[in-house]
């Protein structure tokens, strides 16, 4: 790996997210496992209710519980931030470990001025004087991208389109110097040229603050412009892991290569390789291989086990009993 | 901003407008001929005519309006049919009391409503919240005017520790109209409580729910500061509209509690003027009662425009 | 302008896992399939199961009166005047002798039929008036708008108290005068729910297919509306039956000697020292009528219409 | 109609939607009445059968202009032209044979669809409204119209929130169908769905073109799906269109430095050994700017890398730079060097 080959910044062992409901319990997300290193960019990608946001959500703690419940190792600096008080827990988030939301405009207070805001994020972990920080708060903001930072600081989040707000989002993030941030479907809500310009500015900060970056994406076209190393995910568990040239160069798990094949290339047409049926709800997950009913090279053996994410060359794991016969 | 009061200021005039017509139309549907009753026993035929005339009776109603409309905006609703008293000064009069009694309501109200109101939604589903929303449902329901005398029978018959009825302006004499302002003020501000603190509950547990609350506490934000900062700045905005929204139903329970408590209010006057058919009184006391209503809510209007900065900064 | 909406409304939530807590599924009125799911639902919140029981045994009472009433509510003598409560009398007798309780049961009428029938004259007013003014726009909806916020600014028992005064008393005036205070609150809610539907898709869908405007009014307005109507109608009856009560305790309601809980507490009031029971037990069996129907609002709220949750 | 007039002609379709202006502004001197300029002037024709991608971001006019074509909104100026007849000012009363001919298709499954309608009621309404079916041959035509879109005749009696996002676009498509029409417009239509589902109705869209000879006009953010389903592609930025051209030369050759920015955005996959995130030098800078007080000149001076000093005076026409291929832009009137 040449990213973090030293210790992780981050080591999640086994993480699970459960939800009681009256229908019983709900598995959103079933033991999921991996590292990040320094200044990497790992990808966490899958369609809708693959669990990757609430995989990303966990690591803070930020899933109501009840009726959530999380169990698992989030290894953080020797810590597991799980079993962390709520105080030392708090210490961390926004300090060490930063974190930016797919809806940049409803992430911000919208009564109080942006860089109010702003200061507040340092001040709850900086202890300088008022003056410092807003001193700061203005070099953030130019650093960031943002035009005339003396003025935008007054304004309201209102007055801010969406890209302006999630450059505010990655200003508060970095202010107090993570070492890990977490970017959940950071530029869904954005369009193409705007997504580009903030995607370059994370990749930007983590190549030059060495910040190492948990990307949460369904858009495999960031995923690969992005990553270094990607995970994807379907219905709650890591079906496949690797380095990204791995992944796009040869997947190895049926569902990785038919959402390849699914998306519309910008050279050649014919018809598009489609995968059949929707992922599987929550209530309803199929017996052993959860994937077996839409793929297309499954056998009597995945209807009855569920295929464990093992190795199939060094640094490329797969779920799935056809890529890995164990 | 200012767009936004100019357009709530044009919005009001309609209103009043409205109001005014609703309340001539009223007053025009009452049975029985006003200029008669007015002249009562020594009525001519002349007499009749001269006075029918001077009311501008006999014009088309459009003109009658305009008349009437002229008398009222100069402060002229005429006079008690009864006592010969000018109906303006009764109904000022009797508007003090009723307003003293709503602003201690509303004070009773806010003060039971607000922390009652934010433990509920802290602790959503525990006893606590269960306990508050209880009581709430419980004072919200139940009628202002028998919770009066069962107020009066339990804590000024029974335990003597308050006057049963009466009013004292508490400017003459503080502790005296204080004193007798407690029952009633608890009476209406109770049943508002319930109104308020149930609203206080549903907007705070809405913004909870806010992607800013989740992102804040991303950030590290204590959960103390998460909710009394954050979220509170947001869920007490439409906290404010509704509390001003129901100063119309606080009036129309001040009526009940009056009564109860022999405040000589609003209420009183105008229950008493329609017993009595002193239909100029019956017009004064609802004029006024309406125009306050319609003013509180623009002035409650200005308040959330002033607080959002949505509006504030356009 | 951020990108396209998501599958509920929210820009594009890619791990749209919506979680279990969420919102129900607009319970689809016609199926029967949907009314059991609906009842399953309801069946859940206790306070709104209290409410129905409630409201349903007063019902029952109201209808069956003269059966299950010990005495004749007008008869006066039956016992002596202003005795407590005691196995003759269960809530013992007012100041003219006469049974409380028999007097309660036939009070229940009063409250049931002012309640429910001057909610159902606002919600057939209000709700026209709402889906008129909601759907076309423009200058009518204006006008009827202001003259609702008018109607509005009068707090429903001073209205009441006014239309009394030009009607006279009875308990048919009493419904008009209750109903014209609901009809502007009706009349709000509906339109702001009409406009809701009307920006939704499928209503431009209908209009780019060519189906007329009453079809759409009628076959996809409406049905989309009648949810949070019915709410409306269920949290307004206990409203009605509170403003009823207070005119009848003012003197304004239904004439004497019909009984009215609103007036039995009047009477009462007088000799809350001597006999407190001739006040307190009418209002407890008010309360009750009252607590039960605003649970029974809520329990509607929350399972049939999710968007109603203020 | 003769065989050489397009399906759908619009020319010079303008949209401006009034800004709420200050109410004592009416009062001060003739203040300009201050509009949003959504659509500005927009000249196209999609023929029968043919599939004219609309593309461009948020704000660009593309939803507006879909909307103006099926007169869902009345356009401010311009010309609609159906199957050769100018459909404009048609009364509504006389517009129901264009409606029976022309039909949208939503972005957003879960609302486009009566929540309190079965699916075989919401496909057979547009039959019954167009008499084109009556009694017993409605429930035939309906079930026909389910399987064509892939959904068995049992879905008929199901309800909207018993279907999964992709069912309910299908029952979309199959609506759409029902007065068997022969322009779709397809707003945003695959947008909120997941990849492999959306994958599953590009495929459907195609598939009914070439069996019921659709024609299309494809509104879409996504230059992905726009390049899959458009036989020609509109490029628009600010209400205007910025390059209009077949999608194979759009791609492979953009000539408009809009456009090219557009494609040099997008983050296509590739084998992860380089990222265009690298080299920020190459992707566009600045806001778009706002619709209501536009720059004189091109609206695309103030983000454009060639911007020339008659960018910010003069506003380019669309001028044909190849065959088929047009582009509005001042590098390719006087023979500038793009």
């Amino acid at each position: 790996m040449a990213h973090g080959a030293a210790d992780p910044v981050l080591d999640v062992r086994g993480l699970t997210v459960e939800f009681s409901t009256e229908g019983g319990v709900l598995r959103a997300v079933d033991d999921v496992s991996f590292e990040i290193g320094r200044g990497e960019i790992v990808g966490l990608v899958g369609e809708s209710g693959a669990g990757k946001s609430l995989t990303s959500e966990a690591i803070l703690r930020l899933i109501r519980c009840p009726p959530g419940r999380v169990r698992g190792e989030v290894r953080f600096r020797g810590q597991n931030l799980l079993t962390l008080g709520e105080r030392s827990l708090a210490d961390i988030r926004g300090k060490d470990i930063a974190m930016i939301f797919q809806n940049p405009g409803a992430s911000l207070n919208p009564v109080f001025r942006v860089g109010e805001q702003m200061l507040e994020a340092m001040a709850v972990h900086v202890p300088e004087r008022r003056a410092a920080l807003r001193r700061r708060v203005l070099e953030i903001l130019g650093r960031v991208g943002i035009p005339s930072p003396g003025t935008r600081a007054r304004d309201y989040p209102h007055q801010f389109s969406g890209g302006m707000a999630q450059r505010v989002m990655i200003g508060m993030g970095i202010s107090c110097m993570p070492s890990l941030l977490i970017a959940d479907e950071p530029t869904t809500a954005l369009d193409v040229t705007i997504q580009a310009q903030v995607l370059a500015l994370i990749r930007r900060l983590a190549r030059e603050l060495g910040v190492a970056v948990l990307l949460v994406s369904h858009d495999l076209g960031i995923i690969s412009q992005m990553c270094h190393r990607v995970l994807v995910m379907y219905a709650g568990r890591v079906v496949e892991q690797a380095s990204v040239e791995a992944i796009f160069r040869a997947p190895a798990h049926p569902y990785t290569q038919g959402l390849i094949a699914c998306l519309p290339r910008l050279e050649g047409t014919g018809k598009l390789g489609a995968i059949g049926g929707a992922m599987p709800g929550l209530a309803a997950l199929p017996p052993g291989c959860r994937f077996h009913p839409r793929c297309p090279v499954s056998e009597p053996r995945c209807r009855v086990e569920a295929p464990p994410l093992g190795p199939l060359r060094p640094e490329h794991q797969v779920a799935c009993h056809v890529a890995r016969p164990s | 901003m200012a767009r936004f009061v100019l357009s709530r200021i044009g919005q009001t005039l309609a209103v009043l407008f409205t109001v005014s017509v609703i309340i001539f139309a009223l007053m025009r549907m009452i049975p029985g001929d006003p200029v008669l009753m007015m002249l009562g026993d020594d009525f001519t035929q002349g007499a009749y005519e001269q006075l029918k005339s001077k009311l501008g009776l006999d014009r088309s109603v459009v003109v009658q309006y305009l008349y009437w409309i002229g008398r009222v905006l100069s402060g002229d609703l005429g006079d008690s049919y009864l006592n010969h008293e000018r109906v303006s000064r009764l109904v000022l009069d009797a508007f003090v009391p009723t307003l003293v009694l709503v602003i201690a309501s509303l004070i009773v109200g806010v003060l039971i409503a607000v922390p009652s109101g934010i433990i509920a939604a802290m602790r959503k589903d525990s006893a606590w919240d269960w306990g508050s929303m209880g009581f709430a449902i419980f004072v919200y329901s139940m009628p202002s005017f028998w919770k009066g005398i069962i107020l009066i029978w339990v804590f000024s018959v029974y335990l003597g520790w308050f006057p049963t009825m009466g009013y004292v302006a508490p400017w003459s004499d503080f502790r005296e109209g204080l004193w007798r302002l407690v029952l009633p003020a608890i009476t209406l501000g109770t049943f508002f409580s319930g109104l308020v603190a149930r609203i206080i509950r549903s907007s705070l547990l809405e913004v909870l729910d806010q992607d800013y609350v989740k992102a804040a506490r991303a950030r590290g934000v204590r959960q103390a500061a998460l909710v009394y900062k954050h979220a509170m700045a947001n869920a007490l905005i439409p906290v404010v509209t509704v509390i001003g929204l129901q100063f119309g139903t606080l009036l129309g329970g001040a009526v009940l509690t009056e009564t109860v408590f022999a405040i000589p209010g609003m209420g009183r006057l105008s229950v008493a003027a329609i017993l009595n058919r002193d239909y100029a009184v019956v017009q004064g006391a609802i004029l006024l009662g309406v125009v306050s209503v319609v003013v509180v809510n623009l002035l409650v209007d200005i308040a959330y425009a002033f607080l959002n900065p949505r509006i504030r900064v356009a | 302008m951020a990108r396209p909406l998501g599958a509920d409304g929210r820009p594009f939530d890619p791990d749209g896992l919506t979680l279990p807590a969420a919102a129900p599924e607009p319970a689809a009125l016609g199926s029967r399939a949907a009314l059991h799911r609906w009842w399953r639902r309801f069946a859940r919140n206790r306070g709104a199961v209290f409410g129905l029981a409630v409201f349903l045994t007063m019902v029952a009472m109201a209808i069956f009166a003269p059966l299950i009433s010990p005495y004749d509510p007008l008869a006066q003598g039956v016992g002596i005047p202003m005795a407590s409560p005691s196995t003759a009398h269960w809530a013992g007798t007012d100041s003219f002798g006469r049974d409380i309780l028999s007097r309660i049961i036939f009070g229940s009428r009063v409250a049931l039929i002012v309640g429910i029938a001057s909610v159902l004259l606002a919600m057939v007013v209000g709700v026209t008036l709402g889906l008129v003014s909601g759907y076309y726009g423009g200058l009518v909806d204006v006008v009827i708008m202001r003259i609702m916020d008018g109607l509005f600014a009068f707090p429903i028992i001073i209205l009441a108290i006014a239309m009394m005064a030009v009607m006279g008393f009875g308990v048919r005036n009493v419904i008009i005068a209750v109903a014209v205070g609901f009809i502007a609150p009706f009349a709000r809610v509906t339109r702001g729910d009409v406009l809701a539907v009307k920006e939704e898709p499928y209503i431009e869908a209908a209009r780019l297919a060519g189906v007329s405007s009453l079809a759409i009014i009628f076959r996809h307005v409406l049905p989309n509306v009648l949810a949070p109507i019915i709410v409306q109608g269920a949290l307004r009856v206990s409203g009605a039956i509170i403003t009823e009560s207070g005119l009848s305790f003012l003197g304004l309601g239904p004439p004497p000697p019909t009984p009215a809980w609103g007036r039995m507490i009047a009477e009462g009031q007088t000799f809350i020292v001597m006999a407190p029971h001739i006040a307190t037990i009418p209002g407890i069996a008010l309360m009750i009528a009252i607590v039960a129907l605003n649970l029974l609002g809520d329990g509607l709220r929350d399972t049939l219409d999710p968007r109603m949750r203020r | 109609m003769t065989p050489t007039t397009p399906l759908l002609e619009v020319r010079d379709l303008v949209k401006h939607f009034p800004v709420r202006r200050h109410p004592l502004a009416a009062l001060r001197r003739a203040a300009p009445a201050r509009v949003v300029h959504a659509v500005d002037g927009v000249t196209f024709e999609v023929a029968a059968g043919e599939t004219l991608g609309l593309v461009g971001e948020s704000g660009c006019g593309k939803t507006t202009t879909g909307r103006l074509v099926l007169r869902a909104i009345e356009p401010t100026r311009g010309h609609i032209v159906f199957e050769g007849e100018d459909i404009t000012s048609l009364p509504a009363g006389r517009l129901l044979p264009f409606r029976r001919k022309a039909q949208i298709v939503f972005q957003d499954p879960y609302s486009s669809l009566n929540p309190r309608m079965t699916v075989g009621a919401m496909v057979a309404e547009p039959i019954r409204v167009h008499r084109i079916a009556a009694g017993a041959e409605v429930e035939a035509r309906v079930r026909s119209l389910l399987d064509m879109v892939g959904l068995s005749a049992e879905y008929a009696r199901r309800y909207p929130h018993e279907l999964s996002g992709g069912q309910r676009q299908r029952v979309g498509i199959a609506r759409a169908l029902a007065a068997g029409p022969r322009l779709v417009v397809a707003d945003e239509a695959v947008s909120a769905l997941d990849v492999s589902v959306r994958a599953q109705i590009l495929n459907l869209f195609v598939e009914l073109r070439e069996r019921l000879g659709l024609a299309y006009l494809f509104v879409s953010h996504d230059l992905g799906v726009i390049r899959f389903v458009s036989h020609r592609v509109a490029v628009m930025y600010l209400g205007r269109l910025a390059e209009v051209a077949p999608a194979s030369a759009l791609f492979k050759q953009p000539l408009h430095p809009y456009t090219q920015a557009l494609l040099a955005a997008i983050p296509a996959v590739g084998d992860g050994s380089t990222s265009i995130f690298d080299n920020p030098a190459r992707l566009l800078e600045g806001e778009l700017p706002n619709p209501i007080d536009l720059p004189r000149g091109c609206r695309f001076a103030s983000r454009c890398p060639h911007r020339m000093s008659q960018c910010e005076e003069v506003e380019p026409a669309l001028r044909e730079a190849a065959p088929g291929h047009a582009v509005a832009c001042h590098l390719y009137t006087e023979g500038g060097t793009p």
